[in-house]
């Protein structure tokens, strides 16, 4: 566990991830759930046992959509999106690991992908 | 005036009405005035007096005399029907044995005022179109009248008597004053400047005790500055934080019930205007709490022996005006 | 309260509590363990309606740095309508002394329920920091009171 | 010369561990007037009181001094010991040395000083202390119970079997409360009307027992022991001593499109109506806002079947006023309203419904005649979900923070009965955690899952949408399969957060008791006054004081009643010494005192005194009457000569106290 990048995390998202009483109200309500490999009450979970690194190496924290269900649902008003967000800038933060190329967005494209999705993918690239 | 007055009064003697009277009589000097009873017509004659330095408020004195045996006749200005009332109000006076006679009320004038202008040995008076004319034991001075006039009159808030059995002369009304001016310029200073500003004035205090006796609101039968046991008995400042008790406590202690009729001012040896702490809990009040004149009736509750549930919270000292 | 050279001044705080609300209140912050600064000591009465500003004075005199009045909320008042009483009058008195040039952060009057210890924790640090921020009462205290 | 006794308590390592008790007794020892000063471990303990009794009778002390717990706490118990050792117990003061010192600062050297100046501040006002005598005040032979659901049934029932006199206020029109709509009851599954209708008409035959239904509580005046109570009994157009509840008026009524509240709105009753079946009183009542000949002046249907004559559309609210002894207060609760919870589209889909409604709909005397049907479609649902704790557990900005503690048993108690009757549906029931502590509470909940096979999911349901087919889809997670899952379900029952009543509130003003930030009434002592008010002479019943199930309300209730009797049993109580008392030679007579007192306790009378130059004369003074004062000491502060004094807390204690702590 590395406790600054904990620190980082939690001081980042201004979120107290001790408020979340683990009903999964999160999860239940995430439209991404199902392309994340961790879901919302997971991001919590895990942020609180400070393992933050697994959660950086994870492709999730570009599934996100940033659409605050989860926020706008979570009865303890815990913020999940805001600690995916965190972990997102502390991947971001790091030098040389851009997750995607600008070059192979074209190649991403379908019509099923939202338009949501690829704002933020190209906002998420853009330190 | 002052024949009228002395020829009612000894009607009202002579039918048995009343016993006796309270108005004025000269004192050592032309300007100085004193409230006085009167048993009889020939004491009437010799020394009623009413004229324009008959500034001082004899209500207060009815808080004894009404308790005694028979009828008094008292003449009482617009501002003295106010406290009146207001002892009424307080079960102070006893209504009953009081013949009010409501007479005209100032300006009434300072002799200070004349004295600061270099005029000296004043024998008498005479108000000719707005210009004073003095005559002093060194002959014939003049000065503008409102110059003389009193700064409790200058700022006048009535005309109208609110109690009277009969009345000597016309009613008037109730006046738009600007009496909380001098209020306002204090609350726009700083802290430190006000705080300047009236240490500058309490210093001055020697407690002489003048404007508490004067008060017709304080009429305690015992004043807490008098008594051992009130933990706060001070019969003379000893240093700056009594000199501000004093007048703090005594303000607080009138605070919605002063009818602001200015005799503390007029009668401070030092010219402390104290009349500005009471003004400043009677401007706070009517902001606050809605306008209420002391005095103005004998059964509206006083504002601080009342509320509404939805009252401004105490903060709201914190955030307004001048810190 | 004194202040040394190499020591930060230390106000002195005195808090009138009504004995049903916010001495329960404060009660409870120590049940809970909610820290607050030791320059506040608490004075027990029935209802904050029996706070005399006698009393505010006289712990100015003394050598109080700041007078804090807690009371029941309004509407909830024990005996009814003490604490709308207790308003009106210090709402009065705070404006008084600011008139007079007082430093208007030496008083306060706040509301803390008995349910309320963390409000009143909170209500203490808050207020000791704000005195200790003006540091000691010059213009209404009592000079032969001050401590060397 | 006074002798003060100082006694330094460690309260084990509670005050020890932060403040040096030694130095505390040996600082206080050196005070003026301390003739002895100890410390002990436990002083609240028998030993700890004897060290004090003793030391009362040894030193012959004239003060008492305690630096230990909150005198909220112990203050009667060492004012007791007091008392037994020969010293008037108000000569005894507690310097909180515990929750106000010893819990809340960490460095001992600070808090050491601290203890020792509030024990000064004990000792400087122990030297003012007066022996006081408590005055006694009579008792009122009677109580009132605010509310006629199950606990105050229960308490009524209770306090009229120990032979006392009991009056219910309820404001519906008839009495049974929440429990008259629910169907059956868990853990044993017997119908609620089974057992609660037999109560109800209990309480109706008792002749020690009087019903105002259709009424409410307007104003209470006094104090424990002498409350008086002015009742509004709200115009029902319909005389009750003449209505023989026969409904021939509900079935002639031609206005049959109101919604029934008693089937929470999901069918339809007359303008004039009697709740349920089993009402009590059963008498009917005409609902102002939907009587044709109320608004219209055109009907008068049902005064022409009365065969008794019993309608009357001139009737008007009365007001009745009525002294009680004791007040029970029995208010109840009701599911929050859901309107902010869009996820769950109860606002959007008939068929999602709150759990109350599912009791209705349920019930034999419900809109479906017991026979489980969609409110949209009348069609038997096949798949149910069942959501729990909405609203409940949530941040204050969400929803109430509390937990609503029946909801899982009652959901557990759903999911087995439509399970039992109808085997063919699914049912899936989301939580968070599943509580279930009571007897036989968990067995119950295992035989849903085991017996029943009801599908209990751990995690939450994130979103319902209404499809256009009808179905619901439920959106969730599953948290320990961790997956996410769609349901499409025909039926979803939101199991509702529970608050107090709304009249609660206004309730509690005006018998001046406590509520927490939630409204629900608070009690004495969170464990050992469990019942009781604050205020004097009001107790708590039900679920006004915090969620609870039906048998909690019911062991609640019989304490409320015991504790009311209690009190009533007692021909005369013992009144707080602790009043304001006048010094006639200072009063002025001015009334300010008499403006501000809430409990009207001053009055005036003239009097002869001779004054200091020999005359007499007539003054107007006030005098306080110390049965009716309660002691806040508004008049102290009012009266500007200072001739109002409060026992207890003078003017020259609280000086006292001032001065020792800015010393």
């Amino acid at each position: 566990m590395n406790k600054n990048l904990k620190e980082q995390v939690l001081r980042s998202s201004g979120v107290n991830v001790l408020k979340c009483m683990r009903c999964g109200k999160c999860s239940g309500t995430c439209p991404s759930y199902d392309e994340m490999e961790y879901h919302p009450h997971q991001f919590v979970y895990m942020v609180e046992r400070g393992d933050i690194e697994t959660l950086m190496n994870s492709k999730s924290i570009y599934k996100c959509l940033t659409c605050f269900a989860c926020v706008d649902r979570c009865p303890r008003n815990v913020e999940p999106a805001k600690v995916v967000e965190a972990v997102r800038l502390a991947a971001v933060r790091q030098q040389g690991n851009n997750h995607m190329n600008p070059n192979q967005i074209p190649d991403m494209l379908d019509d099923d992908m939202p338009q949501q999705a690829i704002v933020t993918a190209f906002r998420k690239y853009i330190k | 005036m002052q024949e009228a007055m002395i020829n009612r009064a000894k009607q009202l003697l002579a039918d048995g009405t009343v016993n006796r009277v309270i108005g004025w009589k000269r004192g050592e000097f032309a300007y100085d005035i004193t409230p006085a009873v009167f048993q009889s017509a020939e004491e009437l004659d010799a020394d009623f007096v009413f004229d324009d330095f008959t500034s001082a408020n004899v209500s207060k004195y009815l808080v004894k005399e009404s308790k005694k045996e028979g009828k008094i006749l008292a003449f009482l200005k617009p501002c003295d029907t106010y406290s009146f009332n207001q002892l009424t109000k307080e079960h102070r006076v006893v209504r009953e044995n009081v013949y009010i006679i409501g007479i005209p009320g100032g300006p009434k004038l300072d002799a200070e005022k004349i004295k600061a202008k270099g005029i000296t040995g004043i024998l008498g008076v005479k108000n000719e179109n707005y210009t004073l004319k003095i005559d002093t034991i060194y002959g014939e001075e003049t000065m503008p009248f409102y110059e003389a006039v009193l700064d409790k009159c200058a700022s006048c808030k009535s005309k109208k008597h609110v109690v009277f059995d009969e009345l000597i002369g016309e009613d008037g009304d109730v006046l738009e004053s600007n009496r909380f001016e001098m209020v306002e310029k204090l609350e726009n200073m700083t802290a430190q400047e006000r705080y300047d500003f009236w240490r500058d004035q309490f210093s001055k205090c020697i407690r002489c005790n003048a404007c508490r006796n004067v008060c017709p609101a304080c009429t305690c039968e015992k004043c807490v500055f008098d008594n051992p046991n009130s933990g706060v008995e001070n019969k003379a400042p000893a240093d700056s934080f009594e000199e501000n008790m004093f007048h703090i406590i005594r303000a607080f202690h009138v605070a919605g019930r002063c009818t602001d009729c200015g005799e503390c001012s007029r009668v401070c040896p030092q010219n402390i205007p104290l009349h500005l702490l009471n003004r400043k809990f009677i401007k706070d009040i009517n902001s606050l709490y809605g306008e209420y004149q002391a005095g103005e009736d004998t059964t509206s509750r006083a504002p601080l022996n009342d509320y509404k549930q939805d009252d401004c919270e105490a903060s709201i000292v914190h955030e307004r005006g001048v810190e | 309260m004194q202040v040394n050279e190499n020591k930060e001044f230390q106000p002195l705080i005195v808090a009138f509590c009504c004995n049903w609300c916010s001495y329960a209140g404060a009660d409870l912050s120590g049940t809970n363990r909610l820290n607050y600064p030791s320059n506040v000591k608490i004075i027990r009465v029935p209802c904050s309606c029996r706070v005399n500003p006698m009393f505010i004075l006289r712990a100015f005199q003394k050598g109080a740095d700041g007078v804090i009045l807690c009371g029941c909320h309004p509407g909830d008042c024990h005996y009814t309508s003490g604490n709308y009483f207790t308003r009106r009058r210090m709402t009065l008195l705070f404006s008084m002394l600011d008139f007079l040039g007082i430093e208007r952060d030496r008083t306060r009057v706040e509301w803390v329920s008995a349910a309320e210890g963390a409000k009143f924790a909170a209500t203490m640090n808050e207020f000791t920091e704000a005195v200790k921020k003006l540091g000691p009462n010059r213009r209404l205290e009592d000079l032969r009171c001050r401590k060397q | 010369m006074q002798r003060i006794g100082v006694f330094v308590c460690h309260c084990g390592t509670n005050i020890a561990a932060t403040v040096d008790v030694k130095s505390v007794a040996e600082a206080l020892g050196h005070e003026p007037g301390v003739v002895i000063s100890q410390d002990y471990q436990y002083m609240c303990s028998e030993s700890g009181q004897n060290l004090v009794k003793n030391a009362i009778k040894e030193h012959n002390l004239t003060g008492v001094v305690v630096c230990s717990c909150s005198p909220r706490m112990h203050e009667n118990t060492f004012r007791k010991a007091a008392a037994s050792a020969g010293l008037n117990p108000y000569l005894v003061e507690i310097a909180n040395i515990r929750e106000q010192c010893s819990w809340i600062h960490k460095d001992i050297a600070s808090a050491t000083e601290k203890a020792i100046i509030l024990g000064k501040a004990a000792v400087a006002k122990v030297h003012l202390n007066a022996p006081l005598t408590a005055g006694e005040s009579p008792v009122a032979k009677r109580a009132l119970v605010i509310g006629g659901g199950i606990a105050g049934i229960q308490t009524a029932l209770d306090i009229a079997e120990a032979g006392f006199e009991v009056d219910i206020v309820e404001k519906n029109p008839t009495i049974g409360g929440k429990m008259a709509q629910i169907d059956k009851t868990f853990p044993t599954l017997d119908c609620a009307a089974c057992i609660l209708t037999p109560k109800m008409v209990e309480a109706s035959q008792n002749e020690k027992i009087t019903i105002h239904s259709f009424s409410e509580v307007t104003d209470v005046k006094g104090f424990v022991g002498n409350f008086t109570v002015t009742i509004k009994k709200k115009a029902r157009f319909v005389d009750e001593t003449k209505c023989t509840g026969c409904g021939l008026c509900t079935e002639k009524c031609p206005m049959k499109k109101v919604p029934n509240e008693f089937n929470m709105g999901l069918d339809n009753r007359t303008a004039i109506y009697i709740p349920f079946a089993q009402a009590v009183p059963k008498v009917a009542t005409i609902d102002p806002n939907h009587c044709m000949m109320l608004q219209k002046g055109k009907c008068g249907i049902c005064s022409s079947v009365c065969s008794v004559g019993a309608i009357d559309y001139k009737q008007e609210d009365r007001f009745i006023e009525q002294k009680y002894g004791a007040i029970v207060v029995a208010t109840g609760f009701n599911p929050i309203n859901l309107d902010k919870y869009d996820e769950f589209a109860y606002n959007q889909c008939p068929d999602v419904v709150t759990s109350l409604e599912l009791e209705r709909l349920m019930n034999a005397a419900g809109p479906n005649g017991g026979t489980l049907l969609r409110p949209s479609d009348k069609t038997h649902p096949h798949k149910i979900v069942f959501v729990q704790c909405v609203g409940s557990r949530c941040d204050d900005s969400k929803g109430k923070p509390y937990c609503s503690k029946i909801c899982c048993m009652y959901t557990a108690k759903h999911a087995m009965l439509i399970r039992e009757k109808y085997p063919d549906t699914e049912v899936y029931v989301f939580y968070i955690d599943v509580r279930t502590p009571g007897k036989n509470f968990d067995e119950f909940y295992r035989r849903a899952v085991e017996q029943y096979n009801v599908h209990y999911i751990k995690g939450m349901v994130g979103k319902v949408t209404p499809r256009s087919d009808g179905k619901i889809d439920v959106q969730a997670s599953d948290l320990l399969a961790n997956e996410q899952l769609h349901i499409d379900a025909d039926m979803v029952v939101l199991a509702a957060a529970i608050e107090p009543d709304k009249t609660a509130r206004p309730l509690a003003t005006m018998l001046t008791t406590q509520m927490d930030t939630n409204d629900f009434f608070t009690e004495a002592h969170p464990k050992l006054r469990p019942v009781e008010s604050a205020t004097a002479g009001i107790f708590l019943s039900g679920a006004c004081q915090g969620p609870k199930d039906i048998p909690e309300t019911v062991a609640q209730a019989s304490a409320a009643a015991a504790k009311a009797i209690g009190l009533l049993v007692k021909n005369s109580i013992t009144c707080n010494p602790c009043v304001a008392h006048s010094d006639e030679l200072m009063c002025n007579g001015c009334s300010s005192c008499e403006k501000v007192c809430p409990y009207g306790a001053i009055t005036y009378e003239d009097k002869e005194f001779r004054m200091p130059d020999r005359t007499t004369a007539i003054r107007r003074v006030a005098s306080v009457n110390p049965a009716v004062c309660q002691g806040c000491g508004a008049c102290t502060v009012a009266c500007p000569s200072g001739a109002m004094d409060l026992n207890g807390f003078s003017n020259s204690q609280i000086m006292a106290e001032v001065d020792a702590i800015c010393k």
